[in-house]
């Protein structure tokens, strides 16, 4: 297609057939189906694509994967903006925008850049000896510093995308699609296991596909062809394609991120954009390739400064040339065979210059080949602006210093090749150790401590023979310490084997010239040679403070290409040797993922599970809205048309005290006990005492955490002899249920007794009021409602409005009340039936916030505002429970000195001296509202509200040594409400405080 | 995500089960004679070591027991699981 | 030492840099020492900068395993406030958070404390009532708070989904203005610099392996370069509390456990202050390089092995989109985990302990980044005084013997649940 | 009063019948429906063994599955392992609270407890060859054909709710018994997963 200049006419993998178009910074381009937008910038001749973090400097693209740090772009647009994107990593698709980002006014011209002007003044940590005075102004210089940081923009709208997530489980998970991984996944598969293989790639063949490498005499590609047949054909082995594993997790658990349709303008309808896999594998084969890294020298970092595997792999995979004229410096055989492929492709290799004295074989080949070989130089400099125009050259010694004169050779592609790094990311996150291996000069697996190994170039083995046989023998071997074959490694296919020359380490070139020219290490933080030098002159020596000194390796590459680089120059400068200097932590993930990937279909209200009782719909059909109590969705209030929510509030708690509500106590939790001990274990966990407990009758009962602490209560009912039924609170009913599984199977598994969660298997209804029992008398023919036949703390089983039901006589708003439950499917039902039947009363149904005031006024305590986890039994007034014939959990920690210390707080009630005036909520009590900051408190207000029945506001409150201040006048404070309140300290039973109305 | 051997059910998943702690304390038999030392002792203090720990998990998304595990605080390694009262089983595994 | 100003970099700039100090010494340990501070986190070595500065004991080493603050120090959500409503902590952390107001000045090393408000998010009544609770309770001890209803959250973080039909709808939120964040490295460095400016040892590489102790007295540490002779020894070693406490032969009420956090990619400002929510356990800030630095529970078992698992990061994650659904894009850079030092009532200790000269500053469960000024000033008091100070008496072992704990969030003795 | 009352599902409103999601050549590939109603119990003895296992296979008519993940099916009734001496029993609904009262009476004098749960659980029939797929998606169980295979049951995290499995046949057929509060909350999820399948939700059915 014209407009690309630098696409070659054939040739590559891309597909011709289906031409695409892309806007670039507003400019629309074209490129072809299988591109990668680097690959399509770079055939349409665009190299300058980015701005660097810190001295905005031009950059272009580097890698051509996962390593490259420069060429970050902000892609699509709108609600779907990805910020921080890899342009090496974007595959084109058709109407695709993208934009360079960290620049303004554009990436050409970008007034950042004058950052860099001031750079001598910007060394590594600068910030921490400047901008202290005055100190006022920091918040300004953060200001800018703030804006000037930061990369791409975030998006603002929710993410019109949705997200999936599973787990899965097999024999051999292989990590990489390259020759290594495709040959383990193909033993191991044969055996009958079951694999799981994931390439990060759009297409497997990893390294291949940038090569024109030869296996069995054919086209190493045809060869990929033949696998991924044969493992497709594979039932059980599962081919995962644009799947990045991430994280290697404790007991081989690697999650992975399936990038389904990013290669699309959108997903598909009712497909998720990316899918997070999380695999369990009894055996894990990293296949997972190696790095190519740079060699470092002055003003490295033009555009047109790139990978050798990169230009490789863009003249080869997308038939684009990076360049027309390159100079090639290298330190290892790998190269020659790439400055091969350029040539074909079209690119004049100006040079290359290796360090090494002799290049061996390849560098007579290349010399056959009409390329000058320069043996023993290096590459001093680059010189250019936005693009690199030339190089200078220069013969170096062994230590890689200019050693003569230098000489500069036109260019508009550099490539480097300074070994290369084996990708031990997922190695090192499983916890294994690595291992320096001189003769490549990196790091490769060393000791394992999960079930993994590492074959290929990511064990450093970067003949490709010897990836292929690696790669059958740890899949045969996996798959049979998982259980399938006898190991038997396949043969393996025939290759070539070139004699190589050894490399020689070489991490940096020191030219003479001026010592403000830049050679940068990690190109993304612009982390520089100098900056290194300069931590460790300042006494940041470790690895790990030059890391975090200088930002080096810190960036959204994590220095796939610039760490050891770093730790190399990094031990020059301490004397150590590299190992001895060590390399810093691998973190997951090995390349970034989106947090929506991560977390799969949980996003808005589905955060977090949703709990409905049985009555939910009732409630809705009712208009009542709905407040989060735990996970639990409850009913506020059932407003009437033209209330205000206290006005409703107000006439819901009225008509219980005067006449007759009903309120959903479905939430509560409710747990069958049963057993010759149960009474026996009620007793070893309730505060009070259990045994002699009449069946039909219930009890409210309190339990303690062991440090002494109120937990829990709730009425606990004897339905039988060894049958009982607890109630807990809803805010506890998950954890009591534990407690009660504990204490029984930790402490006393002697005792025969079995506990059942049947929170979920009645649904709880409580009629309360005057009237209650004239209501449910309408509803029962079976039960006897009576005072005499069920009294206060009675039950009964019958049937209610026709349904099974279990009638409890007890009571949470202080009035007359009975607790109704059937079965859940008729929680609807029930409350049709009660609403009828107390038409004549002028039943209403109540919610969360009437129940509230009705309990205020009745004094009752709840877990949260007042059993706040710091309170004991006297602290709420009820040490007369406390039984002292016998032991239960938490009765020791009691007669601690703090648990007994006379200036506790205690539970009281508090009225306004002002009736009409409202308590804050949260306020402090304090003795002496002017007393100067810090001011003394003596106790908090836990619950207020104004009590339509009292005709004022009350307050629950806990007071130091509250029961001796009745009478007494202290204020409720507010700062954060700017309220101060005049009360009077009172008994916390508002209401009926000899609980006369409950037995009625 | 730790995969935990519930003697029970098998190998399940780390969130499948709550962790109920060190699993040495031992409820002192008479609470009430205990000093306020000792007492102190069973409810705050704890040897956290660095290495094998046995401790309880509550495997609460399954079958509800609670059961011991002995695993290497420094490397996640479980290396034996089983009820909570009765022996362990050793884990080659993980 | 010399003093770090725009003009000092500016003359250096001139000798390309060439010319700095070392910011310290790397000494060579001596025989013996007044004081042994084991640990070179944060705390460590404010307490050594403290007992130089405060009290003139300078004849001290900090002894490190590692590189310095190379533990939580390093690792940690740099958030600092002092929002907290039990007396005893309120009083510590305000005395805390005054130091960090004073502190870049004092030692000459930029902290970047950067006061840009700590939202703690209320989701629901509960919720409303306990913030005001606790900005009441702030703002009697004379701390700033303020309540901010649904619409002022909005306008103070606009990316929050501060629509009704969230999962968790937002109702307000207590504001500390005077809360925000600060540079974490920069903290032990610049203590460690104005520590070995007063003629303090930081020796780093050097693990201490074992404590000497002649009857109720400790009398120096053995390390890996040998025995080191003290007349004090104080701990300071967060996660590894359990260990060197019991080098000495005692046993603290402290397990460890992992707690994880998370920055993603860097993005120009979308978040200027940080915001926390009780309810889904979870904090947020940006920092000055563009990273939405993030974290949330502990992963709830024991654990020393600085590295989490899946779980707790997935619930992070989840609550950072369900807060700020425009976050579903953005992409997690790196995760890493720091080992807690988890007091039984989720309060610290800096204390004396049951041996003579031995004391120990620990339980700073993931809270303590905030508190290294404070708890290095209280620490040095409570070694130089052989008495604590009153603001960290409260603070002491035998509270857990009393009873008098301070259980800010009344979960009780589950660590991993506090 | 002895009117008929309207029991109500659990998934109300949010169950509806019909087609959901892709529509491919091949038809729905997961379909779903809400079994009900059903009666189910819990039974729990001290330990599988002795009279309480002979009264139970008086009153079920068939043996208790011993084994860690095993059910035993028999006709209309079927016994899941839930625990160790801890199983469902799911039967067909004949009156409110028949089978517990017959297993409760059966227990008389041999230990143990039969408790209904009848109500406190959603159970959802899934279907369909997308059906492990979907599983997967749901839980961290190994649901491949080789783990899990017709019989076997287990409990679980469901998209962190904890539910129980159980794989009915090699159809695949799986029933999940959800507890009924988050049903509405779970079956938005298997719903969710289900739709790239494209998916057909039935009238419930026991
Ligand atoms: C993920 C995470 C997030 C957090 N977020 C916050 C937050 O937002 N706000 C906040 O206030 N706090 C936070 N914290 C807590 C805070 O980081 C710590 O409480 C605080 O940094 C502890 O400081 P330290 O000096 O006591 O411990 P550390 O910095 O851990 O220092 C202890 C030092 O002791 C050394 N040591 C250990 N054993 C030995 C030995 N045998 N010999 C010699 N040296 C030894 C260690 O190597 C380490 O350097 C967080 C912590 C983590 C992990
Ligand atoms: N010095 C050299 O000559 C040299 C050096 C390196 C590689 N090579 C060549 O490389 C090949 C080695 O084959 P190989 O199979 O070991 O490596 P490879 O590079 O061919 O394949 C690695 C694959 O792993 C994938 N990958 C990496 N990390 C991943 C992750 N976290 N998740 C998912 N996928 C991931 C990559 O996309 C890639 O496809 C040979 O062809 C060899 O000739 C040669
Ligand atoms: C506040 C804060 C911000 C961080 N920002 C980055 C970052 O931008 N890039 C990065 O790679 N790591 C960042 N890290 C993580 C560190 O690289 C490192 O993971 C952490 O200090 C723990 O050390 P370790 O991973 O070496 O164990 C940050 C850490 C903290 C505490
Ligand atoms: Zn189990």
């Amino acid at each position: 297609m014209n407009g690309q200049p630098f696409r070659n006419p054939s040739g590559g993998l891309i597909d011709r057939a289906r031409p695409l178009s892309f806007t670039f910074n507003g400019r629309r381009h074209a490129g072809y189906a299988g591109d990668t937008l680097a690959s399509a910038l770079l055939a349409n001749g665009v190299r300058l694509v980015a701005r660097s973090f810190k001295y905005h400097r031009p950059r272009g693209i580097v890698g051509a994967g996962a390593e490259e740090p420069n060429a970050l772009v902000q892609l699509r647009e709108g609600a779907a903006t990805e910020p921080d994107t890899r342009a090496t990593q974007v595959e084109l698709f058709d109407g695709l925008v993208a934009k360079s980002q960290n620049c303004w006014p554009s990436v050409g011209f970008d007034l950042g850049a004058l950052a860099g002007l001031l750079a001598s003044a910007l060394p590594a940590g600068f910030y921490y000896k400047t901008f202290m005075w005055p100190a006022s102004w920091w918040p300004t210089y953060e200001h800018h510093i703030r804006r000037i940081a930061g990369m791409g923009e975030a998006p603002r709208d929710r993410d019109p995308d949705r997200y999936d997530y599973r787990h899965a489980h097999c024999d051999v998970l292989v990590v990489g699609g390259g020759p290594a991984g495709l040959a383990a996944a193909l033993a191991a598969g044969r055996t009958g296991a079951r694999v799981i293989l994931v390439d990060e790639g759009a297409a497997l063949g990893g390294s291949l596909l940038g090569e024109q490498a030869v296996i069995d005499g054919r086209p190493a590609l045809a060869w990929v062809e033949e696998t991924v047949g044969a493992l497709a054909a594979m039932p059980d082995v599962l081919l995962l394609r644009r799947a990045t594993a991430f994280a290697y997790n404790d007991h081989d658990m690697l999650a992975i991120v399936e990038r389904r349709f990013d290669h699309m303008a959108s997903p598909p309808p009712f497909e998720t954009r990316q899918r997070l896999w999380l695999v369990r594998a009894e055996r894990v084969v990293l296949a997972t390739g190696a790095i190519e890294r740079p060699i470092v020298f002055a003003e490295n970092d033009r555009p047109g400064v790139m990978l050798v595997s990169a230009a490789r792999a863009y003249a080869n995979r997308y038939a684009v040339r990076a360049g027309s004229r390159a100079v090639v410096f290298t330190n290892n055989d790998s190269a020659y065979g790439a400055a091969l492929d350029l040539a074909r492709a079209g690119i004049e290799v100006a040079a290359m210059v290796d360090v090494r004295p002799d290049g061996g074989e390849a560098a007579r080949r290349a010399r056959a080949a009409g390329i000058r070989v320069l043996a023993a130089h290096g590459v001093l400099a680059a010189h250019g602006g936005r693009s690199v125009e030339a190089v200078s050259v220069a013969p170096i010694d062994g230590t890689g210093r200019a050693a003569g004169r230098a000489e500069r050779i036109d260019c508009d592609l550099v490539c480097l090749s300074g070994g290369w790094n084996p990708a031990i990311h997922l190695f090192s996150q499983s916890g294994g150790r690595a291992r320096y291996e001189p003769a490549i000069a990196a790091f490769v697996p060393g000791t394992s401590v999960q079930a993994e190994r590492s074959v290929g170039a990511a064990r450093g083995s970067f003949a490709l023979a010897d990836a292929l046989a690696e790669g059958l023998a740890a899949g045969a071997t996996g798959a049979a310490e998982a259980g399938f074959g006898d190991g038997a490694v396949p043969p393996a296919p025939g290759i070539d084997r070139a004699v190589e020359a050894p490399m020689r380490p070489l991490w940096a070139v020191h030219g003479v010239g001026s010592k403000r020219a830049k050679r940068f290490v990690d190109f993304q933080n612009d982390v520089t040679a100098a900056d290194i030098a300069l931590a460790v002159r300042e006494g940041y020596r470790s690895v790990e403070h030059v890391k975090r000194y200088t930002t080096l390796g810190m960036g959204t590459d994590q220095g796939k290409l610039g760490n050891i680089q770093g730790l190399a120059i990094l031990s020059g400068l301490v004397g150590a040797d590299i190992p001895a200097v060590g390399t810093t932590t691998f973190r997951p993930p090995y390349t970034p993922v989106a947090f929506g990937a991560i977390i799969g279909h949980a996003t808005g209200a589905d955060f977090d599970p949703v709990r409905r009782t049985p009555m939910y719909d009732w409630h809705v059909r009712r208009g009542a809205p709905f407040v989060n109590t735990g996970l639990w969705k409850r009913a506020q209030v059932f407003p009437r048309p033209g209330e205000t929510v206290l006005e409703t509030i107000g006439r819901e708690a009225r008509a219980v005290r005067t006449s007759v509500g009903f309120v959903d106590v479905s939430t509560l939790g409710k747990i069958d006990i049963q057993g010759g001990d149960a009474a026996e274990l009620l007793d070893r966990l309730y505060i009070n005492n259990w045994k002699k407990l009449a069946v039909g009758k219930a009890r409210y009962g309190i339990m303690l955490r062991e440090d002494g602490m109120v937990f829990d209560d709730g009425t606990t009912t004897r339905l039988a002899e060894d049958h009982f039924f607890m109630t807990t609170t809803t805010a506890n009913a998950v954890r009591v249920m534990s407690m009660l599984e504990y204490v029984h199977q930790v402490h006393w598994p002697e005792l025969e007794v079995h506990m059942t969660s049947v929170s979920e298997q009645w649904a709880g209804v409580a009629i309360a009021g005057p009237n209650a029992r004239n209501v449910l008398s309408r509803l029962t023919s079976d039960i006897d409602v009576g005072n005499e036949a069920l009294p206060y703390m009675g039950c009964a089983e019958g049937t209610v409005a026709g349904l099974p039901a279990r009638v409890f006589r007890i009571s949470f708003s202080g009035e007359m009340a009975y607790e109704v439950n059937v079965p859940s499917d008729y929680g609807a039902a029930i409350m049709d039936a009660i609403m009828a039947a107390g038409e004549p009363f002028d039943i209403i149904p109540y919610g969360t916030e009437a129940l509230n005031v009705l309990r205020i006024e009745k004094g009752h305590f709840v877990v949260g505002p007042e059993a706040d986890g710091r309170t004991t039994p006297d602290d709420l007034g009820l040490s007369g429970m406390v039984s002292k014939t016998k032991d239960f959990i938490g009765k020791r920690s009691l007669s601690r000195p703090a648990l007994t210390d006379p200036e506790r707080k205690q539970l009281v009630g508090l009225l306004t001296v002002d009736p009409g005036e409202r308590i804050p909520r949260g306020a402090q009590i304090v003795e002496d509202p002017s007393h100067p900051l810090p001011c003394p408190m003596v106790g908090q207000v836990t619950s207020t509200c104004f009590s339509p029945n009292l005709g004022r506001s009350i307050a629950l409150a806990l007071v130091k040594r509250g029961r001796s201040r009745y009478g007494e006048r202290l204020y409720a404070a507010s700062p954060v409400a700017g309220r101060t309140v005049e009360v009077t300290v009172v008994h916390h039973v508002f209401i009926d405080p000899k609980g006369e109305r409950l037995r009625v | 995500m730790l995969l935990i051997r519930c003697p029970h059910c098998g190998p399940r998943n780390q969130d499948e089960f709550a962790y109920g702690g060190d699993a040495t304390v031992k409820r002192p038999a008479d609470p009430a004679s205990a000093s306020d030392s000792e007492w102190h002792a069973y409810i705050y203090v704890r040897d956290n070591p660095r290495g094998p720990h046995e401790e309880l998990w509550h495997h609460a998304a399954g079958c509800r027991r609670w059961i011991r595990v002995r695993r290497d605080t420094l490397s996640h390694r479980i290396l034996a699981t089983g009820p909570v009262h009765g022996p362990l089983a050793e884990e080659e595994g993980r | 030492m010399v003093k770090y100003s725009i003009f000092s970099l500016l003359r250096n700039a001139v000798s390309n840099h060439e010319n700095w100090p070392e910011a310290w010494r790397s000494p060579t340990p001596k025989p013996a020492y007044d004081v042994v501070i084991i640990g070179g986190g944060g705390h460590g070595l404010a307490t050594a900068y403290y007992l130089a500065k405060e009290h003139g004991i300078t004849n001290v080493a900090v002894i490190e395993k590692g590189y310095l603050g190379g533990g939580n120090t390093g690792r940690n959500t740099t958030i600092v406030r002092s929002n907290y409503i039990l007396e005893a902590n309120a009083h510590f952390y305000e005395f805390s958070l005054k130091l960090w107001e004073g502190l870049s000045a004092d030692l000459n090393f930029n902290v970047m404390l950067s006061q840009r408000g700590v939202l703690n998010l209320a989701h629901t009544d509960a919720d409303i009532d306990a913030h005001s609770r606790r900005g009441n309770a702030m703002r009697l001890n004379g701390i700033d708070a303020e309540f901010l209803n649904r619409e002022q959250v909005k306008a103070f973080v606009p990316l929050l989904d501060c629509s009704e039909n969230a999962r968790y709808p937002i109702m307000g939120g207590l504001l500390q203005r005077r809360g925000g964040t600060a540079r974490h490295d920069a903290v032990a460095w610049g203590y460690a610099r104005a520590a070995d400016a007063r003629g303090v040892d930081i020796i780093q590489n050097c693990a201490v392996t074992g404590i000497r102790r002649e009857g109720r007295r400790v009398v120096g540490v053995e390390t890996e370069r040998g025995f080191i002779a003290a007349k004090k020894v104080g701990i300071a070693v967060a996660g590894n509390s359990g260990v060197v406490a019991g080098m000495a032969g005692l046993r603290l009420p402290i397990e460890t456990h992992v707690l994880q956090a998370l920055v993603s990619e860097p993005v120009k400002p979308v978040l200027d202050c940080v915001v926390t929510s009780g309810a889904v356990h979870f904090y947020i800030s940006q920092s000055d390089k563009g990273e939405l630095v993030m974290g949330g529970d502990l992963d709830f078992c024991n654990s020393y092995a600085q590295r989490g698992n899946f779980p707790a990061i997935e619930h992070v994650i989840r609550s950072a989109v369900a807060l700020f659904p425009s976050f579903s894009r953005l992409r997690m850079l790196r995760l890493w985990a720091g080992i807690m030092d988890m007091s039984m009532d989720g309060s610290p200790i800096i204390s004396k302990t049951p041996l003579d000269n031995f004391y120990v500053n620990c339980g700073w469960c993931y809270g303590g980044f905030k508190a290294t000024p404070g708890s290095g000033w209280m620490f040095a008091y409570t070694i130089a005084k052989d008495e604590p100070h009153p603001i960290n008496a409260p603070l002491s072992l035998d509270r857990y013997i009393s009873g008098r704990v301070y259980d800010e969030k009344g979960q009780g003795p589950t660590p991993w649940a506090h | 009063m002895s009117e008929k009352r309207q029991a109500e599902s659990a998934l109300g409103a949010d169950y509806r019948v019909g087609r959901h999601g892709a529509e491919g050549p091949e038809g729905p590939r997961i379909v779903l429906w809400e079994r009900r109603p059903l009666a189910l119990v819990i039974l729990r003895a001290r330990a599988a063994e002795g009279p309480f296992l002979a009264a139970v296979r008086a009153a079920l008519g068939f043996e208790l599955p011993r084994a860690a993940g095993a059910s035993a099916v028999a006709g209309a009734r079927a016994a899941l392992w839930l625990g160790p001496a801890e199983w469902l029993v799911v039967a067909p609904h004949e009156g409110q609270g028949a089978p517990e009262r017959a297993l409760a009476g059966a227990l008389q004098g041999v230990g143990g407890a039969a408790i209904d749960v009848s109500q406190g659980r959603t159970v959802v029939r899934a279907q369909g060859p997308r059906l492990r797929d979907l599983l997967a998606k749901l839980c961290g169980l190994d649901v491949h054909s080789r783990s899990l295979r017709p019989g076997m049951c287990a409990q679980s995290g469901f998209a962190h709710v904890t539910a129980l499995l159980h794989l009915v046949d090699a159809a695949p057929t799986a029933d999940l018994y959800i507890p009924r509060s988050y049903g509405r909350f779970l079956w938005h999820a298997i719903l969710d997963g289900a739709l790239e399948y494209g998916c057909e939700v039935r009238e419930p059915a026991a």
